[in-house]
């Protein structure tokens, strides 16, 4: 362990850093140069959070066999409980390792406005810190301040440079999310509130205390309470992956944030919603995640079949990826509902690959809109030709897009579709029916683009086809997808024993069999829990100890 | 309760509905000041003889003065026509009897079996009130006393400076306050 | 075992590297695209006769490529391995494959030499053949599913090769979404057998216990759905209609998939699979029937088409149905037999209407052709013996496979069948009349008469005419030189038959291939005879010539019932649910709040006994609320 | 009957007439009157409960409330006089520009 130097939480300050020596006043020669030379910054510093995050999983994992566990506790509001505890386990590792690439790819690619100074490279770091931040937290407060930050960068690289109808999309944005996340903070103060009296047996009095680990571990709440609470952390991740009726907001945020935005927002802040149901819901309130199961998958097939048939009717390039983006996740939420170890494997890893497929996709249709000058499908036609490298690389993600075998999405879907047979086959069945117009409108897309005849346009030889950085871009975010797809072992090797941690308190194979009693390593696995909050760094439990007693 | 206070209770009531129902500000003044006294009368009955003397010191003095000065300033003839119409009285009718109501019964519930319990009567008479509330003004509430000092000074100020200020007029044929500075 | 290890994988990765190598040489050198994806199914066919004359009907060989994925599902882990398995049945369909590739590989060097996406085209048809050899050496069904959409993706880029054209683009386009329709009901089955039986392994689900595990309700289930995934591959009623709009790609393309290798991966699920399909009898029934309406779909559609290969095609589509008459009945090793000889005369006959279409600047048109005899001796004898073969003549390969089929259908034990043996025999046979009747109106109008088109074609080069010789020459031996040996050969894997074996001397030889004869004999009376008979019959039958002209009105009957209340409903779901509901929630929202805003400054009216009156309701309110709370 | 009921019913009765002077009068003064008069109410109230309670805390709330009423009174006056100066009325209703 790299003792003495908080890793974790340096992860989240690096691109912070990076961020703000963006703004620092020596970029201030012109414009360009000014920009061109922030976004080799941007590059070093995103590369070297993904050096870093690597480094901390290697180190801590000697061998392979071990679960990947890293943890760390900070004191931040003693008195209230609320101490800056990061873990970094199977399921966390995967997210934030996509989120790097994600940052990566984004800044490498050249989807800078030509508006935009140097501010966007800042602005895209903060991003990535604060998605960081939401993936590696496992205090309930700090995950609801990162919950919310998230949303800032995004909004304001929205609301500068955006389409022009970027203000409505923006303030829709955020009122939506707010709405949606305002629940989430009352019902982590009530299951607090809750849990302190129990928490507080033992020492007289309450101890409040934001950890994951110990409220799950002490498990206050009656099934009732689990169903208040529960509905208002649902909302807010509803409102976040977009399950289907809360989507109000994604259509146009797509369409009016500028590419680089929207591919971030995109293959990331969809993902913090799946993963905040598996890392937060399950373990607190197991009686609600049963109960809410079956509503779950059906609101999972339903968007996927929702998402598909109004993506086909979409004129808007951007606005069909968003709705393409909605019948994608509708698959990981199908999988979350019925809970099984299987089907939640398979979620994650959809997830993950839903997450490389579309910020590939927004990137290189984000290239033939700047180069058409339009985002009408009907007006594109016959650009094979003209932009070949382009051409391929956007079959190639559009054969990912329609999850073909070897690809990360087929892995994904499969592993869902087998894993949520048992528990709700006739949801599985509608999924089913959303892949096929999944493939039509995908097709349809490429199709508008790519084939046809050929075209003379006058403007559009400016823009000439993918260059250097754009092709080692694109190449290595397509390799990602075939290795995924190919040799998914490893990641499935570090995903599935977080899951099963996840899923400690839900009965075994989740909707399958709801009677079956919980399992019998339930127990075991709560004290895993317990015993890995407090074991963290060594100089911590010194803190923690120092802690306990301010605490009362 | 002795006959006189209830001679000074029927004289407050009487001064009191002829504030209200009088049409001529002055005429209601004076009454205003009847009115005064006879809770001066009341504070003596129950032996609040200190007050009593303030109570006509200040506010029929002093208070009652200044607003019949104003009303002689302004020399404002009786209200012109009534224009109360059916509304404004039941309104009034209906909030005065609400606040009657809301309150009345909780006090008679909650007090009406104790008596007025007889101070001993040494206690006020000896001390002659006014020790016994000088002890009280300047010993444990000498923080407040010292505060409505200061409310006093404010209040002069304020009203000098309302007083000063050029005149604005809205009428309408400014509409709007930017009238002449 | 290595040494075989090495060599099945080398069946698969050969044109693999093929596709690769043959991109990057071939865009710097046309001529070396040709050459080096030829190659490399050469040595895949190669390596796959080394293998094939050491497999027997009970042994195989088994090679792991790469554990793909390991998922624990109720606890106990499952692995699903990327395994290559050599059996019998599956050392056919190679020969299969590697060998009618290699051939027409050859064929389309000449055929595309002057397209300047020729290194693209081998690139894909080098994929292609990639993807059918991992379909039919997969050992569990993932594997094959992985095949299956490889196959599915390469159909749809080759279909849509010249795809400056936007009707082969939506050709493309349709022939991969009919084909994902199919693949649905491969996944269901796969999901449905993996939750129940707990295993995908192909081996592990022919054996009796596995299968006991399925639950007798889903039973018919299961085997529909691989019946579904089957009619989406290998175009039976009703995704069928991607078939003949296929024919927008290269000719080589649809020799290749669409007759000889990709519309037979059906075939070899159900092969594979017998014994989920027969798990529940009622679905053999259901096969057999669907298979016969589309043979006799198909076959009455051909007789009014005058494009040469959507007469193919549809002919295609019609013994693809009688594929699935002999898997109906239960006889999958009868239906592999009429795969190999459909494959040999199929090929020759589209190579051969390539070279034809070749030589008259790609005029499709029969109209427009005929006369071509003279001109194309060796293509017009082998499209003649392959139209022999294809009618069922005694000794060429058509007679052999089909007349086992005749055979299987009088043998079948199914109880859901069996009533109806009589029916399905003569219906049968009056397809096989019309079979015959539309390939030798085809052969007529194409090759004899006189030359009706503007170009002046000759001979097709010989590394064109070379390839349909030797199809043509298989086409009259391979009947009776490999249909007793394949029955014999894959009793292994797939159930033995007693059909095919018995000889009834010249009569029974004669009266097997006897709907051939009188189809034959029709057509050239109609066509060379008595033309003026011919518009007679024509002016009689013309309401029911128009309706096989517009192909049952299939594509219009399809778009009505599927494509446009799909298109109806997904623009009535963005319409009405998500602009109306979801964005109009929004602004709901925003217009009661404002009302509610609008309400409450209507109290400030201004006047000074307003706010007093409010006041003191509210102090009479709080008193009163206060007084209880004590 | 020297209870305190009739003294608090005499305080609620003035205070009750004070309200209703307030809400019906249109004339700025006379609602200050009335004001002033329920203020007096409130003062019985206090010097009874003084003297039920046997301590001077209630007389000291009232020798508070005066001066509180005389700063009160100097202000309203003085608002009622530039009122006066502006809108050459003392009608309540006439200064009614601050609606909505």
């Amino acid at each position: 362990m790299i003792t003495g130097f908080p890793p974790l939480s340096f992860l989240i300050l690096i691109p912070v850093i990076g961020a703000v020596v963006c703004y620092g006043p020596w970029f201030a020669r012109e414009r360009d140069a000014q920009a061109r030379l922030c976004r080799a910054w941007s590059l070093a510093v995103s590369a070297m959070t993904l050096v870093l995050l690597l480094a901390i999983a290697k180190a801590g994992v000697s061998d392979p066999r071990v679960v990947l566990s890293v943890s760390e506790t900070r004191p931040w509001l003693p008195s209230l409980g609320i101490n800056l505890n990061l873990l970094l386990d199977g399921l966390s590792f995967v997210f934030c390792l996509l989120t790097c690439v994600v940052t990566l790819a984004v800044i490498a690619w050249s989807s800078r406005p030509a508006e935009a100074g140097p501010s966007w490279y800042g602005l895209l770091l903060v991003g990535q810190s604060t998605v960081l931040g939401a993936f590696l937290a496992t205090d309930l407060f700090v995950f609801y301040c990162f919950f919310e930050l998230m949303l800032l960068p995004v909004l304001v690289a929205m609301a500068l440079w955006g389409g022009p109808r970027r203000l409505q999309a923006a303030l829709k944005f955020l009122l939506y999310t707010i709405v949606g996340s305002v629940p989430m903070l009352l019902s982590i103060l009530y299951v607090t509130w809750v849990s302190s009296e129990a928490l507080g047996h033992s020492s007289g009095g309450t101890k409040f205390t934001f950890d994951l680990f110990s409220l799950s571990t002490v498990n206050a709440l009656s099934p009732t309470q689990q169903i208040a609470a529960g509905l208002g952390f649902l909302v807010a991740f509803a409102v976040k992956t977009p399950i289907v009726p809360l989507h109000g907001w994604l259509p146009e945020t797509y369409r009016e944030a500028p590419h680089g935005t929207a591919a971030f927002t995109a293959a990331l802040l969809g993902k913090v919603g799946v993963y905040g149901i598996i890392r937060f819901m399950f373990p607190l309130f197991p009686d609600f995640m049963l109960l809410a199961g079956p509503y779950l998958a059906a609101a999972g097939a339903i968007g996927v079949v929702y998402g598909a048939m109004v993506a086909m009717v979409q004129r808007d390039v951007r606005s069909l990826l968003a709705y393409s983006s909605i019948s994608h996740l509708g698959f990981c939420i199908l999988g979350i509902g019925v809970a099984s170890d299987l089907a939640i494997t398979g979620a994650v890893f959809q997830a993950v690959s839903h997450g490389l497929v579309t910020v590939a996709l927004f990137l290189v249709f984000g290239k033939v809109i700047e180069r058409e000058g339009t985002r009408d499908l009907d007006s594109f036609g016959g650009l094979a030709q003209q932009i070949p490298v382009s051409a391929f690389f956007l079959m190639v993600f559009s054969i990912a897009a329609v999850a073909l075998p070897l690809t990360s999405s087929f892995v994904g879907e499969f592993l869902i579709i087998i894993g949520s047979w048992k528990g709700a086959p006739g949801w599985t069945a509608l999924a089913l029916v959303g892949v096929v117009l999944g493939a039509v409108y995908t097709l349809t897309a490429y199709l508008k683009t790519m084939f046809g005849p050929e075209r003379e346009r006058s403007g559009a030889a400016s823009i000439p086809d993918m260059r250097g950085g754009e092709v080692v871009v694109a190449a290595a975010l397509a390799a990602a997808i075939v290795f995924l797809g190919v040799f998914p072992q490893s990641t499935l090797d570090t995903i599935a024993p977080a899951v099963e941690q996840q899923l400690a308190k839900m009965p075994e194979g989740g909707l399958a069999n709801p009677r079956a009693q919980m399992r019998p390593r339930a127990s075991s696995a709560a004290d895993a829990a317990d015993t890995q909050s407090s074991e963290g760094l060594v100089q911590n439990i010194a803190l923690a100890g120092k802690q306990e007693g301010t605490a009362r | 309760m002795t006959f006189m206070g209830f001679v000074f209770s029927a004289i407050a009531l009487a001064a009191a509905l002829g504030v209200v129902f009088n049409r001529n500000p002055l005429y209601s003044a004076f009454s205003l000041i009847v009115q005064l006294l006879a809770m001066a009368g009341l504070y003596s009955v129950l032996g609040a003889h200190f007050l009593a003397v303030t109570q006509v010191v200040v506010y029929a003095g002093a208070i009652m003065v200044l607003v019949l000065f104003v009303l002689m300033l302004l020399n404002l003839k009786s209200e012109s026509g009534r224009k109360l119409g059916i509304v404004k009285p039941l309104v009034a009718l209906g909030v005065g009897f609400s606040v009657v109501a809301t309150v009345f019964p909780a006090v008679v519930a909650q007090f009406k079996d104790i008596s007025l319990m007889t101070l001993q009567e040494n206690l006020w008479k000896s001390e002659g009130g006014v020790k016994a509330i000088g002890q009280e003004i300047y010993g444990r509430y000498i923080v407040q006393f010292e505060l409505s000092s200061l409310v006093l000074l404010i209040g002069i100020v304020g009203a000098i400076m309302l007083s000063k200020r050029k005149r604005i007029v809205i009428g309408p044929r400014e509409g709007g306050l930017g009238g002449k500075q | 075992m290595a040494g075989e290890d090495l060599r099945l994988s080398l069946v698969v990765l050969a044109p693999l590297i093929g596709s690769i190598l043959s991109y990057l040489l071939g865009r710097r050198v046309p001529k070396l695209a040709g050459i080096v994806a030829s190659g490399a199914v050469l040595v895949s066919f190669v390596a796959t006769v080394l293998l094939w004359r050491e497999v027997s009907p009970t042994t195989a060989f088994t090679s792991s490529l790469s554990s793909w994925l390991t998922v624990s599902f109720q606890g106990a882990p499952f692995s699903l391995p990327i395994d290559l398995y050599f059996d019998s049945l599956s050392a056919v369909m190679c020969l299969i494959v590697t060998g009618v590739g290699f051939l027409i590989h050859v064929y389309s060097a000449g055929y595309m030499a002057h397209d300047k996406g020729i290194a693209r085209f081998f690139a894909y048809l080098n994929l292609f053949i990639a993807a059918m050899l991992i379909l039919v050496l997969g050992k569990s069904l993932p594997v094959i599913f992985i095949g299956w959409e490889g196959v599915g993706l390469c159909s749809y880029l080759l279909i849509g090769f010249w795809y400056t054209n936007t009707e082969y683009a939506k050709a493309g386009r349709k022939a991969f979404v009919m084909n994902r329709i199919g693949d649905v009901g491969f996944i269901v089955a796969m999901a449905l057998l993996f939750t129940y039986c707990g295993t995908l392994d192909v081996v592990e689900l022919s054996k009796e216990s596995v299968l006991a595990r399925v639950p007798a309700g889903l039973a018919f289930l299961v085997g529909i759905s691989l019946f579904v995934a089957a009619t989406g591959k290998s175009a039976q009623i009703p995704l069928f209609t991607w078939l003949p709009d296929a024919m927008a790609g290269p000719t080589p393309v649809s020799a290749l998939i669409h007759a000889a290798t990709m519309v037979t991966a059906g075939i070899y699920l159900m092969g594979r699979m017998h014994g989920v399909v027969e798990l529940d009898p009622a679905v053999p029934a259901v096969i057999l029937w669907v298979a016969l309406a589309t043979a006799a779909v198909a076959a009455t559609t051909a007789l009014a088409q005058n494009d040469i290969k959507k007469v193919l095609a549809y002919s295609t589509v019609s013994q693809l149905g009688f594929m699935f008459l002999a898997v109906g009945v239960g006889q999958y090793s009868v239906a592999l037999c009429h795969v190999v000889t459909h494959a040999f005369f199929k090929a020759c006959l589209f190579l051969s209407a390539g070279s034809v279409i070749h030589e008259c600047h790609h005029e499709q048109d029969m109209r427009r052709m005929g006369g071509l005899a003279k001109k194309m001796p060796i293509t017009a004898a082998c499209y003649g013996v392959s139209t022999l073969a294809i009618a069922g003549i005694c000794p060429f390969a058509g007679y052999y496979s089909k007349h086992a089929i005749f055979g299987a259908i009088s043998t079948t034990t199914n109880p859901f069948l069996h009533p109806y043996i009589g029916l399905v025999g003569g219906l049968a046979t009056a397809i096989a009349v019309c079979t015959a009747f539309y390939m030798a109106r085809s052969f007529i109008m194409t090759f004899l008469g006189s030359y009706r088109g503007e170009g002046h074609p000759h001979e097709a080069p010989v590394v064109m005419t070379a390839p349909v010789a030797i199809l043509g020459v298989l086409a009259v031996v391979g009947g009776f030189l490999f249909v007793h040996p394949i029955t014999d050969f894959v009793t292994g894997p797939l159930p033995p038959t007693s059909v095919g074996h018995e000889s009834g001397g010249l009569f029974g030889i004669f009266i097997g291939s006897l709907p051939g004869i009188f189809g034959i004999a029709l057509a050239a009376y109609l066509f060379i005879l008595a033309p003026r008979e011919k518009d007679v019959l024509r002016a009689i039958f013309s309401p029911l010539e128009r309706l096989f002209e517009r192909k049952y009105y299939a594509d219009e009957l399809l778009d009505i019932a599927v494509v446009r209340p799909v298109d109806k409903l997904s623009g009535v779901a963005y319409r009405a649910i998500d602009q109306r509901i979801v964005e109009g929630s929004g602004g709901a929202v925003g217009s009661v709040v404002q009302a509610v805003g609008e309400l409450t400054c209507r109290m400030t009216t201004g006047q000074v006994t307003t706010y007093v009156l409010l006041m003191f309701f509210a102090a009479a309110a709080l008193f009163s609320v206060f007084s209880q709370v004590r | 009957m020297s209870s305190i009921v009739t003294y608090i019913g005499l305080s609620l009765v003035l205070f009750a007439i004070g309200a209703v002077g307030v809400c019906i009068r249109r004339n700025a003064i006379v609602v200050f009157m009335c004001i002033e008069m329920m203020l007096n109410a409130v003062n019985l109230a206090f010097v009874a409960f003084s003297k039920l309670q046997g301590n001077l805390d209630g007389q000291v709330a009232v020798f508070f409330v005066m001066v509180i009423a005389a700063a009160e009174s100097a202000i309203g006056l003085a608002v009622i006089i530039s009122v006066f100066r502006s809108l050459v009325s003392v009608e309540t209703s006439d200064a009614a520009q601050l609606k909505w």
